[in-house]
């Protein structure tokens, strides 16, 4: 046999790729199984977190690791929505409400072993509204006085925002208006304590690209404490020794994957390499449901889904047309067929039950009386309709429901609807700038009150973008709203306000979210709620249990 | 041979530079901010988030301060990510795709060079038509069905193979290897039949038989080098391809590459980021154009006689 | 007992357009020690026979039909593939018509050498280089371990058919197969190489079965002569006895095609059409710091009327500066005078004018003609250019160029590569005078050609010639070819003019020692001793 | 051979003589007339879809929702309750035409860039495959948003878009294959004939490089049929309902394990287009290869 040092690379060359074809195939045990054993949850987290900066990130992927890792003055409880005791054991309302007194937990401990002060909170909070920080969500402490004008520069010393720290476990706030919901502002990470010395060793306390968070560096004071950030990779947070409430810590770790891709986060779940999905493709729903002891778990979410429309453009700037539209939509179909029951038909903006407050159903699927109004409007039988484009961003969901719509508005009213689907950014500016006649959007509330959602279309509104503008409106939800005295007046001019856009119908609401997960049978306490907010530290595992066809 | 390097360098640089130049300000000109989020920024905000990304100064400052920057080798910070600069974001993902990339041409080159050469030793048979029929398949499958339906069969029907992550399992890294690596790999089989079929037909291969060789040395030993050079000719753009194509293989198996930041970039207007994942593929696109070149040529006597300079 | 016996081989073709009989009935004999030579055109099968023995002739699509060729007994058509294979570069080994790419361009010298040598006897790597660089010397290669790895590229033609040579002789075969092994060579080298053979063949005791369409070429060497036409053994004999008392009239065609005669050199009044002052044209290698002076200070005239041979080795600038003259090459100094105009100086339509007064032929008519264009088109693409005729009168125009050069009418509609050389360089011929031009340059126009059809061409160049009143630059290496066409003969060596003269006065009283050895390798010295 | 000389050239069609043979060549290649009659079949239903699709393209049945293929829906129904084989004749539209008219807008810019460069050469050559480069090096996704933005959204956009990212790649197989084939003696011969650059291009190197353009051409279709589907997902091009066979493709990826016939038979029509296409290629390719098959 005679070998040419070619001959040699060659056979180098196939050896090699034999090598890695045959790289050992056997599947060792499965994350969850070893996790179950380890009190290790695997969490499919939906997305790489921007960054773990409470005063800097703005999504739900970084919520659930930063809540992990941080805690607030006040924590939902999640079962009831209902805040309960974090940092601060207890609080207490005076002047009627605009005055709430935090007193800390001495107890409550930075993960360095270092107390949480109330000086902590001012100085984080002036960090929260400084202009210069550019935190997005400043306006989650606008309740307090002043918080306002010190964002947009109008003051400069922060001792006049109302926060002040009266020693080191009591804290005072002054709000504007007695506002029922801002003890729940505690628990959203916008309003979370920093470690003051840990940012300032890393840079200025507005910066927002210092590498304090990272592993390491970074100090907290929630449940768990960060071990691992691989980008894009995971993220892992084991249990925290010095956090208050360790004793009732049931997880040893948690492990959050960048699940951006849903259809692999639900195969990851069937093979047991996650306890918990961030969502489930709508097309697996049907089979998890009919699986016994489905782990597949769907919950009210506090959010609407709605199409914004242009009340200035034609054929569109007519109230009646609007509302043509809007009743010729079958959303019990729609919610039946092509959204697989996982959401619920929505007649209101605001989502039934928030925090007890109904909104009214002011109207129904009724064609005929949308083709009377379309022909009141001016297009008898769709006659003379010029046309018509929903605006969705690229994605798939949205595109079924505008292709459905699209027919259904066809159907009955005989017009003619165009669709037209944008880039993300692309349609995040046509909506800015209210290009379009008919835009796709959805709401998920900040806080569960009605508020949040009516606010939206006060003619100021920022997230208005329908061009609808009714001082009445403006007046209701500025003024008359916040200086009612009882939660039921609250809520009757709420249903007032909701009254008067439903009759103008600058949106057509469509359907209220849900939230939907898969849950492992060995997790538990992991609840649903309206917010979808989870709190890890109540979370156990039950080694032993398996998924439906995986427990031979 | 380094004059010839040092040419093409030169040669690339301005290339490099519209492209950072284009770049910048065509990303300007797209559509919707770094800040821009559904929920509205209030201005104040938007603004002091600009001033601290320098994205108030005019387009002009802005962008002579990013040549600076550049020519000290900083990319600047990600927009998306604060606390990360384009720098790290970039060396986080380049080994994940580098070995991702290298295990998918290693696969390409096996599978396809040898169905390439099968092929080519009977043209115009099954042995032919089988292996390129396959072939124009894997070119046309696009890795969004390829991979899925690789996890449903190896993943969960058979429950072979992990379906997700990146050298955190054994045999993780062997699907998405497989998936980015079959496009690849029929492009391969088709260039090196291609290749093998014209070298057959040399005179020198009917020496080479006249001297008693048996085949497969005539194959191995005497086409092959030959036959396979269009082939080292495709490595470099395709690996540097694959560096940028493996956005769908990437997030369809969870792997932490380079892949989605570059296409996730572009759709979060993280403008520090897409300049420097396009600074950094162009100038990787340069780069493998050189070394496949200068590949190809080394295994061209006749070329290499060349680099060396002057004798003929 | 002979070497070689073939007796009664039968090969054929199949293709999609149909069967052909390459070979017919033909046997011979090859005896030890002996130079046999086969002898006749391309396509009479002479190859093919010797291919069909050893198994190199892909089937499908050809196929042996019959007979049997016994080699030391065995009959090589009855063996299976490995036996063959055992035989293969062992007992009988070959040589091939082009060392340019019979040689694996990918592999040094030195390891192809030795390949047969380690397959067949198994040497070790070490003892096998011993004995190539042995060999390397014996067939005259110069500091033969120097070279052991360099690769074929780095050698010329006559080399590298010498390394061919010492492969096909390193395992001391009993047979050797040498299938036109210098018609791709320059004269000189092809002179050298004969010797080479031959000289070998007489030390190492070896039979050599030599292919060639050139009886000139084997006269000096071969023992026996075989001649083949269309696939049939027409005669064979010694070489006495077909070159003397040649019975069939193949055999005499051929030996007529020899390029023997010369022209009656008709007296020119010098009247330069063309005027060249201290022409270069120099070449800028990318990659090399010296420029290459493929042409370097020529300075030349060609009267109205006459025909110019230009002769001179591959390399020696001879092909550049014929196509200096029709700024085909980039000039890079001095002029070009044609009928009082400087042609260095034209660009655009003027120049576009004067293409239409000059015209060239290349040398490999298989590349010179568009494969995609019927002769139709390509005769037709310079008489529409030119306006020599409008599209009224095309056909009536091609129809006589297809007369002029002697091609039936009915081939009108075919492409090239449905021709024969000769044929398509009748082509190329046509387009050349389809402008009706006053000069040509016809670069190597016969040396791609077999001996007959070479005969062919010049005649009809010649008569062209002095039915267009054509001046001519012939450009060839080949001296015979030369003296049979030229008035006047420059020679160039090295991008420079040597000498220059009448063609007898050459041919008769060569000054230059260069001019001396051109001559000297003229082959067929033993048809005119 | 005859040599009869009373041939009468008065009925020779000057120049269409290649693409004749080439036809009468392709003809009798089965493969490839297979494969170009199934194409004109699918392209003959694109063409007539509008009359003779089975069901109304608009249509749904929300309570039917996706269905297997049945007696009254063949090819099943998607979740919309719309017939999967009027989909597909409605997708076949767009992707043929996109396919089409985009690999021919890729073809005639590529192949005239790279034949230019390739051709003239020297500094020209350096600026015009720079030029390529730098192309292949922009940020492909901000380029199409950002046409899709300065221009709106058209079809013809997205001819445009594809064209634009597709012709890169012909031009330097185009250049390539100039660039060795104006070594050849025939175009010496051509430039000796005092032909000007542009008819030497178009009428001794074009047609001589057609072969590896042809091939490439024919896997060029296929993929430029999914990149529209990519760019449809973006947002750019088609809008729905309006379908193609690459938007089918990727929405039956997404529920292959629900509705596996929601990919297969969109997949289906693509791979058959693929290989009718491939043949037909190869054919032509050979068809215009007048030298036939060498040896």
């Amino acid at each position: 046999m005679l070998l040419t040092p070619t001959d040699l690379i060659f056979r180098r060359f196939f050896i090699a790729a034999l090598a890695l074809l045959l790289v050992a195939c056997g599947r060792g045990e499965s994350n969850v199984v070893q996790g179950n054993r380890d009190g290790v949850l695997h969490y499919g987290n939906g997305a790489e977190p921007q960054g773990l900066d409470p005063h800097v990130v703005t999504g739900v992927p970084e919520n659930h690791i930063i809540r992990a890792l941080f805690e607030g003055l006040a924590v939902k409880n999640p079962q009831t929505l209902e805040p309960e005791p974090g940092v601060a054991e207890r609080w207490e309302f005076s002047d009627g409400g605009r005055v709430i007194t935090f007193f800390l937990n001495p107890e409550a401990k930075w993960s360095n072993g270092e107390q949480v002060t109330a000086s902590d909170y001012v100085w984080s909070w002036n960090r929260a509204l400084h202009p210069g920080t550019g935190n997005e969500y400043s306006y989650m402490l606008f309740p307090l006085v002043n918080a306002e004008a010190y964002l947009k520069g109008e003051i400069s010393d922060f001792n006049e925002v109302g926060v002040k720290a009266l020693d080191d476990t009591t804290l005072e706030v002054t709000l504007n208006a007695p506002t029922p919901y801002f003890v729940q502002l505690m628990d959203h990470y916008s309003t979370f304590a920093v470690h003051p010395e840990t940012l300032l060793q890393f840079g200025e306390m507005t910066d927002r690209y210092t590498p304090w968070t990272r592993v390491g560096n970074i100090v907290s004071n929630g449940a768990f404490t960060l071990t691992e950030w691989s980008l894009n990779r995971r993220i892992v947070v084991e249990k925290s020794e010095h956090y208050w409430d360790r004793d009732k810590v049931a997880l040893n770790s948690v492990v959050f994957y960048p699940t951006e891709n849903v259809v692999s986060e639900e195969r990851m779940f069937r093979v047991e390499q996650l306890h918990y999905t961030q969502v489930v493709p709508l097309d697996k729903i049907p089979a998890y449901r009919q699986m016994p002891d489905t782990p597949y778990v769907q919950a009210p979410y506090l959010g609407t889904y709605y199409y914004l429309i242009n009340t200035k453009r034609p054929p569109v700037d007519d109230a009646r047309v609007r509302k043509a539209l809007s009743m010729a939509l079958d959303r019990e179909t729609l919610v039946r067929t092509v959204l697989q029951e996982t959401a619920v038909a929505a007649y209101s903006i605001t989502p039934p039950d928030t925090l007890g407050y109904f909104p009214p159903k002011l109207f129904d699927y009724d064609p005929e009386e949308a083709r009377r109004l379309l022909a009141e409007g001016g297009y008898p039988n769709g006659e003379g309709w010029p046309g018509l484009e929903i605006l969705y961003n690229t994605q798939e969901a949205h595109r079924k429901i505008a292709v459905a719509i699209q027919q259904m508005w066809k159907k009955e009213l005989n017009i003619d609807v165009t669709l037209s689907n944008q880039e993300w950014k692309v349609y995040l500016d046509s909506v800015t700038q209210i290009d379009f006649q008919v835009a796709r959007r959805g709401w998920i509330g900040d806080y569960v009150d009605a508020n949040n959602f009516l606010d939206l279309f006060i003619t100021e509104g920022g997230n208005n973008n329908t061009h609808y503008s009714d001082p009445v409106y403006d007046d209701l939800i500025l003024y008359r709203a916040p200086k009612a005295e009882t939660r039921e007046e609250r809520y009757r001019l709420f249903a007032e306000a909701e009254t008067m856009l439903m009759e103008e119908m600058p949106i057509i609401p469509i359907y209220t979210y849900t939230s939907k997960h898969l849950i492992h049978p060995s997790v538990e306490g992991l609840y649903s709620n309206l917010m979808d907010s989870l709190n890890l530290k109540y979370v156990r595992l039950v080694p032993g249990r398996r998924l439906p066809g995986k427990d031979k | 041979m380094l004059r010839f390097m040092l040419i093409r360098i030169l040669q690339a640089l301005p290339v490099i530079f519209v492209v950072i130049t284009a770049t910048f300000f065509l990303v300007r000109s797209a559509p919707g901010g770094p800040f821009d989020q559904e929920k509205v920024v209030i201005p104040e905000v938007k603004k002091a988030l600009e001033a601290q990304y320098k994205l108030d100064l005019p387009l002009h400052e802005q962008y002579f301060a990013y040549l600076g920057d550049l020519a000290q080798g900083d990319l600047g910070p990600s927009f998306k990510y604060p606390g990360r600069s384009v720098n790290e974001i970039l060396f986080s993902g380049l080994p994940v795709t580098a070995e991702l990339g290298f295990y998918a041409l290693l696969i390409a080159l096996c599978i396809g060079v040898t169905a390439g050469v099968f092929a080519s030793l009977r043209p115009n048979t099954a042995q032919d038509y089988i292996p390129m029929s396959l072939a124009m398949i894997g070119i046309c499958m696009p890795s969004f069905l390829l991979g899925p339906l690789l996890v449903l069969v190896f993943g969960i029907w058979l429950d072979w193979l992990p379906i997700t992550g990146w050298g955190d399992i054994p045999g993780d890294k062997i699907l998405p290897s497989i998936t980015l690596g079959s496009a690849y790999a029929a492009y391969i089989a088709r260039l090196s039949r291609a290749g093998m079929l014209e070298i057959l037909s040399q005179d020198y291969i009917r020496t080479a038989r006249a001297k008693g060789l048996p085949e497969w040395l005539v194959v191995t030993r005497h086409a092959l080098r030959g036959g396979l050079i269009p082939v080292i000719a495709f490595l470099g753009p395709a690996f540097a391809g694959l560096l940028a194509g493996s956005f769908v293989v990437e997030t369809i198996f969870q792997i932490p590459g380079l892949g989605r930041f570059y296409v996730q970039a572009a759709f979060n207007r993280d403008y520090t980021m897409i300049l420097g994942t396009t600074v950094f593929l162009s100038t990787l696109i340069v780069f493998f154009n050189l070394v496949s070149d200068i590949t190809a040529a080394w295994l061209n006597p006749r070329l290499r006689a060349q680099f060396k300079g002057g004798s003929r | 007992m002979s070497l070689l016996k073939v007796d009664n081989l039968s090969v054929s073709f199949h293709t999609r357009n149909g069967s052909h009989q390459a070979v017919k009935n033909v046997s011979f004999t090859v005896e030890p020690r002996e130079i046999t030579a086969i002898i006749g055109e391309s396509g009479s099968g002479k190859s093919v026979s010797c291919y069909a023995m050893l198994g190199l002739v892909p089937t499908p699509p050809g196929r042996i039909d019959g007979g049997s060729a016994l080699f030391e007994g065995a009959d090589l058509l009855a063996l299976g593939e490995r036996e063959l294979r055992a035989i293969r570069g062992r007992d009988i080994a070959m040589i091939f018509q082009d060392p340019m790419t019979c040689l694996n361009p990918f592999m040094a010298i030195g390891q192809q050498l030795i390949e047969p040598l380690r397959l067949h006897k198994g040497l070790s790597a070490k003892d096998a280089k011993i004995r190539a660089i042995e060999l390397l010397d014996e067939v005259g290669i110069r500091s033969p371990a120097d070279t052991f790895d360099s690769y074929p590229h780095e050698f010329s033609g006559g080399m590298r058919q010498r390394v061919m040579i010492a492969m096909a002789l390193i395992n001391e075969p009993k047979l050797l197969i040498a299938d036109e092994p210098t018609t791709a060579l320059d004269v000189t080298i092809q002179a050298q190489i004969l010797r080479l053979i031959a000289d070998l063949q007489k030390n190492r005791d070896i039979g050599v079965l030599f292919i060639s369409h050139d009886l000139a070429v084997v006269a000096d060497i071969a023992d026996q002569i075989i001649v083949m036409e269309q696939g049939v053994m027409v005669e064979h004999g010694s070489p006495d006895a077909i070159f003397n008392h040649a019975q069939h009239p193949y055999t005499q065609k051929l030996l007529a095609a020899i390029p023997s005669g010369h022209r009656t050199a008709e007296r020119i009044k010098p009247d330069p059409l063309i005027a060249v002052t201290h022409l270069r044209t120099w070449f800028y290698p990318s990659n090399a710091r010296e420029p290459v002076k493929a042409v370097d200070d020529v300075s030349l005239e060609i009267h109205r009327g006459e025909v110019l041979g230009l002769v001179g080795e591959s390399g020696s600038g001879k092909s550049t500066l014929g196509r200096s003259l029709l700024r085909l090459a980039p000039i890079t100094e001095g002029s070009v005078v044609f009928d009082g105009t400087d042609l260095t100086q034209l660009e655009g339509n003027p120049l576009k004018a004067f293409r239409r007064r000059m015209q060239m032929i290349f040398q490999d008519p298989f590349a010179s003609l568009n494969p995609r264009m019927t002769v139709y088109d390509t005769l037709a693409e310079p008489l529409l250019l030119h306006k020599i005729c409008d599209r009224k009168n095309l056909d009536a125009a091609i129809a006589t160029l297809m007369d002029d050069v002697g091609l039936a009418r009915a081939f009108i509609r075919k492409y090239p590569h449905e021709f024969s050389g000769g044929q398509r360089q009748r082509i190329a011929i046509g387009r050349a005078l389809a402008t009706k031009p006053e000069f040509i340059v016809a670069d190597e126009p016969v040396s791609a050609l077999d001996v007959t059809i070479q005969a062919q061409i010049l005649e009809l160049l010649v008569a062209l010639g002095r039915e267009h009143g054509l001046t001519m630059l012939f450009v060839s290496h080949d001296m015979a070819v030369i003296r049979q066409i030229a008035d006047r003969v420059m020679v160039m060596y090295q991008g420079k003019l040597v000498e220059q003269g009448d063609t007898e006065e050459i041919f008769g009283h060569p000054r230059e020692a260069y001019t001396q050895s051109l001559l000297a390798s003229i082959p067929g010295v033993a048809l005119s001793a | 051979m005859s040599t009869e000389t009373s041939l009468s050239l008065t009925d020779a069609e000057q120049g269409s003589s290649l693409w004749h043979d080439a036809w009468i060549r392709l003809s009798k290649n089965k493969m490839a007339v297979g494969g170009g009659c199934i194409l004109l079949t699918f392209i003959l239903v694109a063409l007539l879809t509008p009359w003779i699709a089975p069901y109304s393209y608009e249509a749904q049945n929300l309570d039917l929702g996706a269905s297997p293929p049945s007696l009254s829906h063949w090819l099943g129904t998607d979740i919309f309750g719309r017939d999967v084989l009027t989909q597909i004749m409605y997708g076949g539209r767009v992707s043929l035409a996109v396919g089409f008219i985009a690999t021919g807008v890729a073809l005639i810019i590529g192949v005239t860039w790279g034949a230019v460069a390739g051709y003239v050469g020297g500094r020209i050559d350096a600026v015009m495959m720079r030029l390529v480069d730098i192309l292949y090096a922009l940020p492909f996704m901000i380029f199409i948003v950002l046409l899709m933005v300065i221009f709106g959204r058209n079809v013809l956009l997205l001819f445009l878009a594809i064209g634009a990212v597709e012709w890169l790649t012909m031009a330097r197989i185009m250049r390539s294959q100039v660039q060795s084939l104006r070594q050849q003696e025939f175009v010496e011969a051509a430039v000796s004939l005092g032909l000007s650059p542009a008819t030497i291009i178009r009428r001794h190197v074009i047609p001589n490089a057609l072969g590896p353009i042809i091939v490439y051409t024919t896997l060029t279709i296929p993929s430029v049929m999914l990149l529209e589907a990519f760019l449809s997902f973006l947002g750019l091009g088609i809008q729905p309902p309006q379908t193609s066979w690459g938007l089918l493709i990727s929405y039956g990826a997404e529920t292959m394990e629900e509705y596996p016939w929601l990919l297969l038979f969109p997949g289906l029509a693509l791979t058959i287009t693929l290989f009718s296409l491939n043949f037909l290629g190869d054919g032509l390719r050979d068809a215009l290869d007048v030298r036939g098959s060498k040896d």
